[in-house]
């Protein structure tokens, strides 16, 4: 079976922009910008998973990733303290090794698919693939989707005690602390030491 | 062949897309005459005449904008809506995108304009856009809940995620009488999702216009005709789902479908301007502790028949 | 597009996302680099389901556990920054150095 | 050829104004609103034209330049019983002075802004930041590591108080609003700290201008008016606040039917007033404009009550009224209505109610042509006028509206009175005079 040069094409092209857009992920200013580029790189790989006829995981991929890149954007703009998420933002430690791995890992996941040999067994032409997918989910695998979902719902449980206010020992935010600007420096941005005022911070409408 | 697969749909999908928000001007000019905003002739000119004055005016700058999102935040919301209305079956044959999990993609498009509204928001740079994304962000979710319940619903009898079995399977009898609770739930998302009338958070008065407030000429123009667009493909998913599509006696199915279309437009436009805005306190419980919950039942109720 | 080609793309993704995660200091940050390495995992499992494995229903199964895996990643992730915030005011990894109060 | 095709499509349609509501501008809003042939916005890059309404102090010039120059090009202005600034070349300005003159005037420079025969009006301020760029990064945010520096002058997000909702002191947004944000009293100018949409913090910094009442209100000081003159004035008012409330509540047509209620009030038959007023109510009733949005907070203390006076006191319970210490109302049989809760929704409750009682008095005073029996007490729609005049309160506004989500701010601010009544009368035209003598 060869897929027709339209299918290359547009993989080609898709495969790209999943690594461009991923790449810009750990090199944008923003972090607003920094999950919607993530959001881009699952949604040209949902595209491609579309291309391999996985027609229930690429449109599921769309919405999963939609909603969850939404959420993390959010969380990264309330977590990195910076109007709207607009500051630039170069936080990166241990750089070196990071790149290290990264390449590293890229390699070995590499030779692998390029040295392995893997059995060619294609779709046959008159798979259902969403039928025999549903089948598998409430047939055979019925356990496992199940318990996936015994998990998911203790997440929300877990999460909710987690990061609610008040906890099992009191509130939660009693002689919390900021860090320091370096080391063990004096505590940042606390209001009541705030002295370092700017000459204005006006927007007027 | 090609006729019937590509030409045909793409031009009733072009068609809808043109002219689906045009005649939901005229319809919203319609009730707001109703409710003595404006009166004299010009019903039918009053839509290109905003749209030639949006046209002239220049599309202005704020300070520091993420200039490329805020750019094409609007044409990607008008994408969407294209996306959407390429969902819609016209006939058995006329389906511009005919895959098997059309409900599904229905539902990430549901979810993708979570986010270019927050884009559209956000990228702007400005207090109070910025305040019309979180809203919308904070209840986007609960929207796409209720509706994603509801499309289950219609996909259980069909034993299918494609929008054309589920019009098939209503052959006998439209969801809309057969799972009564849908259809009202549905259209109340469509009004949440294009942020109309009492749902109006993130484009509220309060906001001086939220997340467009900051927008202006052929931006503008893009925006809303893209909110607009995004209710039609609303009308298009609900009349597949509900309404039995193509179904009905003596006219083509197409036409079929454009009347039922227009019909759930009307009820939409009458409804939109007929309540105060909530409170977004009132509206998150009004989704979670009241729609969400219904939602459910309709999903057994619909269960319970598919089984009967 | 042959398994090949779909592997090799997985494989970048991964590699992309092990940078990522091993370097960023910040939490968000490093969720975002997780999520691209199972973005590639999810990729090459689909890839192996359409051309190595003809079309068993497994290999859906295994990309349907892995988004699930994702959303409990985020989700305790989240819970997580949120618990340390209230703590420490602070949502970068040199900050937990000691969690033990 | 094309584009003069468009333009005169364009100029066919409804004109988008922006309000810059100076001292004494209201008359100039209520009456445009009315005017379907204008289209009045709340944002000034949703408008072609800019209409200066009343007097605007030296002060607040430099903020009028600011909203002059966050106008997307073609625009020009229009200056209602206002001075322009005297930068603007003399092409883009047109003044007025009449009242009735306004919408045609407003629609005339509209269409010659199309037509190219006016002047755009130019940019007044450098195109600049308020600050010089402070920072790193392609797109100039500025700053630099997680604290982030001073990013164009303006300080990193960090929290100034306990955060109210969650104790997650996450996503500040400092901004300052007005003194011409048409959502909220004009003059009123205040530096707003958000969480999310939350209010962290609120700091007037400058008071809304002072309010002018219906003269009769002033006759009332110096000798004895008609009852009924009085009592329409009052619904008057509070009619005219309605519509701010509705605009709000995104209500168009209920608020524009509270306004045509407000100017047949002079001088309309008030049997049919009141019927109209019960229907309008009940309408407004079935709209939610209670149930889904106005919401049960912003309640006022009890002594912020009592210094407010007049309908928020007796919204909070505190049953005192001028009206009671007066002869002529005596003989009317006049009772104070009160409410309990205190909140936004018992205000509204309140001035409604106030507003039928209004009417029932009138018709009752002008049947036996009743007059008022005493001058060193005049209730005003603002509270009670003795000694010296209502005075401004706004301060308050940064004890009440902490912890409130935006658009619940913004109701129960539409809710409120907090301007100073203005030492002179508002000039009514000479129609309204003969009603008010009827």
């Amino acid at each position: 079976m060869n897929p027709p040069l339209a299918v290359d094409i547009a993989f080609i092209l898709l495969a790209l922009f999943a690594v461009y857009t991923g790449w810009r992920v750990f090199r944008t200013d923003s972090m607003v910008r920094a999950s919607f580029f993530l959001l881009l790189s699952f949604i040209a790989v949902g595209a491609i998973m579309l291309l391999l006829s996985a027609m229930y995981l690429g449109a599921a991929m769309f919405f999963m990733m939609g909603v969850e890149m939404m959420v993390m954007a959010l969380f990264m703009v309330m977590f990195m303290m910076n109007p709207a998420g607009l500051n630039p933002m170069m936080m990166v430690h241990q750089h070196r090794l990071a790149i290290g791995a990264g390449i590293a890992s890229f390699v070995i996941v590499a030779a692998m698919a390029l040295l392995a040999r893997f059995p060619h067994r294609p779709l046959p032409a008159d798979l259902q693939e969403v039928e025999s997918l549903g089948n598998e989910l409430l047939g055979e695998s019925m356990l496992i989707f199940e318990s996936a979902a015994v998990v998911l719902l203790a997440t929300m449980i877990g999460v909710v005690v987690l990061s609610s206010q008040r906890g099992r020992y009191g509130n939660a935010g009693e002689g919390s602390m900021p860090p320091g600007l370096d080391p063990g420096g004096e505590p940042a941005g606390m209001p009541e030491k705030d002295d370092e005022d700017d000459g204005g911070h006006h927007h007027c409408h | 062949m090609i006729l019937d697969q590509l030409v045909w749909p793409l031009a009733l999908v072009l068609a809808a897309l043109v002219l689906g928000p045009y005649l939901l001007a005229v319809l919203d000019g319609l009730v707001a005459r109703g409710l003595g905003l404006t009166r004299g002739p010009g019903l039918w000119l009053a839509p290109l005449r905003r749209g030639a004055w949006w046209l002239i005016q220049h599309t202005n700058v704020t300070e520091a904008p993420d200039g490329r999102a805020w750019r094409l935040a609007p044409a990607l919301y008008l994408a969407l809506a294209a996306g959407g209305l390429a969902l819609v079956p016209w006939s058995r044959a006329w389906v511009a995108t005919d895959i098997a999990t059309s409900l599904v993609l229905w539902g990430s498009i549901e979810a993708l304009a979570t986010v270019v509204i927050f884009l559209q928001g956000w990228s702007a740079n400005t207090h109070l856009t910025l305040v019309g994304a979180y809203r919308y962000v904070a209840l986007g979710l609960s929207y796409i809940l209720v509706s994603m319940f509801v499309l289950i619903g219609v996909a259980l009898p069909a034993e299918s995620l494609a929008l054309t079995q589920v019009i098939i399977s209503q052959q006998e009898l439209w969801n809309v009488l057969r799972q009564p609770l849908g259809l009202p739930l549905f259209l109340i998302v469509g009004l949440a999702i294009t942020f109309r009338g009492p749902f109006n958070l993130a484009d509220s008065t309060d906001l001086a216009g939220g997340t467009s407030a900051d927008v202006s000429g052929a931006q503008r123009l893009v925006w809303e005709f893209a909110r607009s667009a995004m209710l039609v493909a609303f009308s298009g998913i609900a009349t597949a789902a509900f309404l039995g599509g193509w179904l009905g006696p003596w006219l083509p199915g197409p036409l079929w479908v454009a009347f039922k279309m227009l019909a759930v437009l009307a009820l939409l436009a009458w409804l939109g301007p007929a309540f105060a805005r909530l409170t977004p306190e009132h509206c998150v419980s009004l989704m979670w502790v009241v729609l969400l919950p219904l939602a459910f039942v309709d999903l057994i109720w619909a269960g319970v028949e598919a089984l009967s | 597009m042959t398994l090949t080609t779909v592997l090799l793309l997985a494989a970048a993704l991964i590699g992309i996302g092990i940078y990522g995660a091993l370097s960023q200091q910040s939490f968000v940050m490093l969720m975002m680099g997780l999520e691209l390495i199972l973005n590639g995992v999810m990729l090459a499992a689909v890839g192996f389901w359409a051309m190595s494995g003809a079309g068993a229903p497994e290999g859906q199964l295994l990309t349907i556990v892995v988004m699930a895996v994702m959303a409990i990643e985020m989700a305790m992730g989240f819970a997580l920054v949120v618990a340390v915030y209230r703590g420490k005011q602070a949502d970068v990894t040199e900050a937990i150095a000691d969690l033990r109060h | 050829m094309a584009v003069s095709w468009l333009a005169r499509l364009a100029a066919c349609a409804p004109v988008p104004v922006f309000p810059a509501l100076g001292m004494r501008g209201e008359e100039a809003l209520y009456r445009l609103a009315l005017s379907p042939e204008i289209k009045l916005v709340d944002s000034p890059r949703h408008a072609s034209l800019l209409l200066v309404a009343g007097g605007v102090p030296p002060s607040m010039q430099q903020a009028l330049r600011r909203v002059h120059d966050q106008f997307p090009a073609p625009f020009t202005t229009l200056w209602y019983r206002s001075t322009p600034l005297v930068e603007l070349p003399r092409a883009a300005v047109t003044t007025v002075d009449s009242l009735d003159a306004l919408p045609g005037a407003l629609v005339e420079s509209h269409g010659s802004l199309l037509r190219n025969t006016v002047g755009h009006s130019p940019r007044l301020l450098p195109d600049a930041p308020p600050h010089p760029w402070q920072g790193l990064g392609d797109d100039g945010h500025g700053g630099e590591g997680m604290m982030g520096g001073v990013p164009y002058g303006r300080p990193m997000a960090m929290p100034p108080t306990e955060d109210l909702r969650d104790g997650l002191a996450l996503d500040v947004l400092t901004f300052r609003l007005g003194p011409f944000f048409p959502l909220w009293p004009p003059g009123l100018e205040a530096e707003v700290i958000l969480q999310g949409d939350i209010i962290q913090q609120f700091s007037v910094q400058s008071s809304p201008f002072p309010r002018a009442l219906a003269p009769v209100f002033h006759e009332a000081r110096e000798q004895s008016v008609a009852i009924a003159a009085l009592e329409r004035a009052r619904a008057r008012h509070h009619l005219q606040a309605l519509f701010h409330a509705l605009h709000l509540a995104g209500l168009e047509g209920l608020a524009r039917d509270a306004l045509r209620l407000a100017d047949r009030c002079p001088s309309g038959d008030i049997a049919l007033l009141a019927k109209w007023f019960k229907t309008f109510e009940r309408r407004m009733k079935r709209r939610g404009f209670f149930a889904l949005h106005l919401p049960e907070r912003g309640a006022l203390r009890q002594e912020q009550a009592e210094r407010l006076g007049g309908f928020a006191a007796r919204a909070a319970g505190i049953d005192r009224d001028a009206r009671t210490e007066d002869d002529g109302y005596r003989r009317l049989a006049f009772a104070t209505i009160t409410q309990q809760a205190g909140d936004t929704r018992a205000r509204w409750r309140q001035r409604l109610a106030e507003i039928a009682q209004a009417f029932d008095l009138a018709a009752r005073a002008q049947r036996d042509d009743m007059r008022t029996a005493q001058t060193d007490a005049v209730e005003t729609p603002r509270g009670a006028w003795r000694d010296s005049r209502p005075g401004g309160t706004s301060p308050l506004l940064e004890d009440l509206l902490p912890g409130l989500e935006w658009g619940e701010a913004l109701a129960s601010l539409a809710s409120l009175e907090l301007a100073a009544l203005s030492p002179w009368p508002r000039e009514e035209r000479a129609e309204t005079q003969m009603g008010g003598a009827a």
